[in-house]
């Protein structure tokens, strides 16, 4: 009897895994393709690599619905793809192309998605965190029982910004799902160097916003912890404070040497890589053989390849249309 | 009826409220206080605390608040208590109301409507007396407006909500006392052209927000030594009505423009520049500016004064433009 | 023996009592009068009042020193005058007069003082706190044991300079003494609508900034707290946070009708006036008689109509003189 | 010796701080990283920790803090790394930097310098290609000064740190890898003139910063078609050295300046409206003005050159100057 009714429990948790593992993947062979897109000098300007945070972007996004919000970063890339944003219209605003998500007005650092709630690509620290408890205002005052997920890295924490957003979301009762990256630098600053307080869970307590710390390495605690988070939001619990504790394993665009950190450093860290070491825990459990992998990889390279044709094969927008989109074309 | 400009311009605010639910007002002290300036007094017995929302000292957080209000679906107004406080702001008008809906490629509108007093004239020193419409006027991707007038503080609020894209709208602290006459049935005004507030032939004295009247004061003298002037008020700051002020200088062949602002940078040279670009062969003199001194707004009644555009000096300004 | 030693002590207690209600008395008339000045209009633009809060200026001057630095609001008469600013000065350039501390280009929200290191006078909420951190970053790099004592309402911990500012003087260890006057209100807000966290030491503790809440109605309790913490301050503890808990007498300035609070929570808090409390206390310890309280009233109003005199034989700058002080007039 | 305005700029630095112990460099990142621009690599090894100081991201406050150490008898080097994150600390600058030596009667110098990379052409889309120089060159109280050569960026800074008042320094972003020549005694320089870079007969062109190498090669493409123009480099922006641009102008009888600011309300129509003022019965031709298009700037890189000032334009404006 249980054997029988486990089963089908099994296999849908097995089916997530395999989900999981497969976005991660698409994220990392996309950036990856990025890179080397980028060095042939097609994609310019700045980029920033989510490569060795997938699993942040991955796991919280399984927490939203298609009616929550996403506001993120300039290094969005992975939030995204894991929001469902296709691969060929980001791949092709990286392109400059008409067929890119902001018809290539914004490039990689601005990504946007009206359909998708994605709110940006924001490429000012700290900058999308008002716009984000803006959005869950107009939720709470529309009746809607909706989350706004933001994305900010560590850094941002000491931007007036953040404290400002902070104390608003807690004192309104915001339904915003605060979600920090600590990849522990901004550019080339520790975070050590940069906050008298390290902890950043205590910094919330500062707002009666509840907080907790997470190992943004595994897919799992990140997909539980903002599970757990979205349930108290959407209960109406105000907004709740995450610490995903990660690790930027590039460099912080594509212009840096990386003095501020030793390689032993980095070395340590990609043993903790969220995708290799998800594999090897899925492929232990039996949750992944080895023709699904290859299956999954093989797929994330067909999507990838999909993409570049899609922004090879893009049109640049005339230079006629210069000044459109500075004001509305439709007024009352 | 009778009414004050600040009456006019909470009457806006209620009729914006009653017509349309998405419509709510935001800002520090606007709900008990009733604003700094007494606009919103009465509001949040009417409309409640969720529609007429205090907010803490925090004006880069609520001004984006308002953004992310607006891309939400919302109709917000959000009252930034002066021009002085919106530079904690300026972050958020500029790199999100101004540039989301080109960053987006024209997915994201930001219909929201930014309210602020400006300027000096009440001794309120340096750091509470600047006029930073110039600045304001210069970003792409938001609309100005400065209303004058009783009808325009009554009829502007409702144009700019329902436009798709933000909207600035500077009401000048020395205005809110302002008494006379407004129709019982005034509603929404345009806010794309400028307005001639008195004809004349002699030449054109522009103007916007708090030196409009002081303008028509200057005509009025100027008339006394025989010089008609024309006074036209800007109305909107971004973008300029061009075409209403070119016609008026090929008339006049004289310009004289008044600006609260430091001088230097200001609106006014702006003004003066498009002028001396579009009209250039019809402009028989040099197109003055009456501005703000180039100074800290002192305390000291008699140096405030002196700082600011006044009757006097655009008087003065006026008779060299004539070659008097 | 210990009689004949203890005398001298008690006496010192004793004139330092006296001091103390001296200095608060000399707040309360001099404000007392500028009300009347104002009303005459005399004094014009905005004009807030100290009134009630007199202990926490009086209290934290008496742990300075001369060297130590001192940023103050716009709401800062009690603190000029604590530190030593004359008050004719103070008059004069409420006045708008030349004989005033900024030759009448200030006005009661902007009072300077080189000399006495008072840097003002700022009438941005929060715009003082940075500055201050500054004074102190010159102190401590140029190897001096000086304090600079910021004083801000606790409406400006909502602003994002604020936040900066505490976490920028925590991580550098920097000389600040920040005195936090929770006086309940800015303008009309009560700080549980302004605030998610109303224990303000509970926010410092997120920047790891030792903190203490004080009752600012004590003027014994400020000095004692306020020289306990520069002394740990000048032995390199790092900054520390003082919330001095008073309340506003007065509107917050001269125009406002007071609707955000009713004249019963006003009443209770008068029953704690800061002076008649401490003269009361004063006078049951024998620490006070008749003929002092007389002799510093009279002191204090002959102070204050001095300052009315010099204000009133004051000069007003020649308008030729505008645009002086815009930049300096040597240059090497 | 060969050298690049990146290290004429690294070496202005060093040679400042060896000067006078009271400078120090504070910043986001101005340390091991080097500075986004790589402006100060090296210099944490020459001077340690204390005096090459990496901030946390709260421009705010530690430009703030760079006036309270200015006051405190400092003469701090504030780096915003980009005039786009500086809106986040104008407050500051315009409330105190700005004011404090009026407010306290002229008590108070604050000699601080404030540098800042500024200019668009690097693909880096809205949020970060602004050009704000107009808006600061607007403020009474500080000086503004743009290095657009080697030996400005080699000689500026240590005459601005001499001042006594705040001057705010703008490196324009796509200048950092210019190379050329530099005297190996080259030092200090004037802050206070306008400087003409090459000499012409024609008409004048007006440039700053990053614009004054277009400008100049706009007019080597003119003297091809037997045009000759004179290009000045303003140098500073505030104060603007008017003298130097009406004489220019009154030999040449017609002018375009170039800015890369929006052109409503830029710097450059400041400069145009100077000139109509003062070189009113001297014009020739209206002033014309190369600017900026009035829109966020773009990330497509055809788009972006689009909505730059390039060489054609300023040759097109220049052909128009001349009625040609
Ligand atoms: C207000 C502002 N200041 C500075 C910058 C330059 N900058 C871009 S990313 C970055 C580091 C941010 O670090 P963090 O917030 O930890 O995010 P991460 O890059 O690590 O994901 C900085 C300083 C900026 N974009 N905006
Ligand atoms: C940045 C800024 N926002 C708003 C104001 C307007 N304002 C002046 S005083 C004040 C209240 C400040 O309250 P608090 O900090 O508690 O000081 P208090 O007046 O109670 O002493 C406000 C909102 C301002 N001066 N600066
Ligand atoms: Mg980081
Ligand atoms: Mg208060």
């Amino acid at each position: 009897m249980s054997r029988r009714r486990a089963a089908p429990v099994a296999d849908a948790e097995r089916a997530h895994g395999l989900l999981l593992l497969r976005e991660m993947l698409r994220i990392r062979r996309f950036e990856e393709r990025c890179v080397e897109r980028y060095s042939a000098a097609v994609i310019r300007g700045f980029m920033h690599l989510y490569i060795g945070e997938e699993a942040v972007a991955v796991g919280v996004m399984q927490a939203l619905t298609s009616d929550d919000a996403v506001v993120a970063t300039y290094r969005e890339h992975g939030h995204a793809l894991a929001r469902g944003i296709p691969a060929g219209a980001l791949m092709a605003e990286m392109y400059g192309k008409v067929e890119g998500s902001s018809r290539g007005r914004g490039g990689s650092m601005h990504i946007f998605d009206a359909g998708a709630r994605f709110y940006g690509g924001n490429a000012i620290v700290g900058g999308g965190l008002p716009v984000a408890a803006g959005l869950a205002l107009a939720d709470q005052m529309q009746g809607r029982e909706r989350v706004t997920a933001c994305f900010f890295g560590e850094g941002a924490v000491a931007e007036g910004e953040f404290h400002e957003t902070m104390n608003l979301a807690a004192l309104w009762r915001l339904p915003v799902l605060f979600c920090c990256e600590n990849n522990l630098y901004a550019m080339g600053t520790a975070l050590a160097r940069s906050e008298a307080e390290t902890d950043l869970a205590v910094k919330a307590a500062g707002y009666q916003m509840p907080a907790w710390a997470v190992d943004g390495m595994d897919v799992r605690a990140v997909e539980d912890a903002a599970r757990k988070a979205t349930t108290q939001i959407r209960a109406g619990g105000g907004p709740v404070f995450l610490e995903l504790r990660t690790y930027r394993f590039r460099a912080h665009s594509m212009y840096d040497p990386e003095r501020y950190r030793d390689k032993a450093e980095v070395e340590t860290w990609h043993e903790r890589d969220p995708i290799s070491s998800f594999e090897a825990l899925l492929t232990a459990s039996g949750g992944l053989t080895d023709d699904e992998l290859d299956e999954i990889e093989a797929a994330a390279a067909a999507e990838v390849e999909a993409a570049v044709a899609f922004a090879e094969a893009g049109t640049f927008e005339p230079v006629e249309d210069l000044t459109r989109f500075v004001y509305s074309e439709v007024r009352p | 009826m009778t009414t004050t400009y600040r009456e006019a311009m909470r009457a806006a605010i209620r009729d914006a409220m009653t017509r349309d639910e998405r419509v709510f007002l935001m800002g520090e002290d606007v709900d008990r206080y009733g604003g700094c300036f007494a606009v919103s007094l009465g509001l949040l017995e009417e409309f409640g605390p969720e529609r007429v929302r205090d907010t803490p000292l925090s004006e880069s957080a609520f001004v984006g608040a308002g953004i992310g209000a607006a891309l939400g679906g919302m109709r917000p107004i959000v009252e930034v208590m002066t021009v002085n406080f919106s530079l904690l702001a300026l972050d958020q008008i500029v790199n999100n109301a101004a540039t989301l809906l080109h960053m987006s490629g024209g997915q994201l509108n930001v219909p929201l409507v930014i309210r602020m007093t400006t300027g000096a004239g009440r001794q309120l020193a340096a750091q509470h007396s600047h006029s930073l419409e110039g600045w304001y006027a210069h970003i792409p991707g938001i609309r100005v407006v400065a209303p004058a007038t009783l009808e325009d503080a009554r009829g502007m609020l409702w144009t700019a909500l329902c436009d798709p894209d933000p909207v600035v709208i500077f009401e000048h602290g020395g205005l809110y006392n302002l008494e006379g006459e407004l129709a019982a049935d005034a509603g929404p005004v345009d806010i794309d052209r400028a307005a001639v507030r008195r004809t004349g032939e002699d030449l054109t004295v522009i103007a916007y927000g708090g030196t409009v009247a002081t303008a028509l004061a200057a005509a009025e003298e100027l008339s006394g030594e025989g010089i008609s002037a024309e006074v036209i008020d800007l109305r909107t700051l971004r973008p300029l009505d061009i075409p209403t002020l070119v016609a008026s200088v090929t008339r006049t062949h004289r310009a004289v423009v008044v600006d609260e602002g430091w001088r230097t940078g200001s609106l006014a040279a702006e003004v003066a520049a498009r002028l001396a670009e579009d009209a250039f062969y019809d402009l028989d003199a040099p197109v003055a500016r009456v501005c703000s001194a180039e100074v800290p707004i002192p305390y000291a009644r008699h140096l405030e004064e002196a700082a600011l555009p006044q009757v006097g000096g655009i008087v003065a300004a006026a008779r060299r433009a004539m070659g008097a």
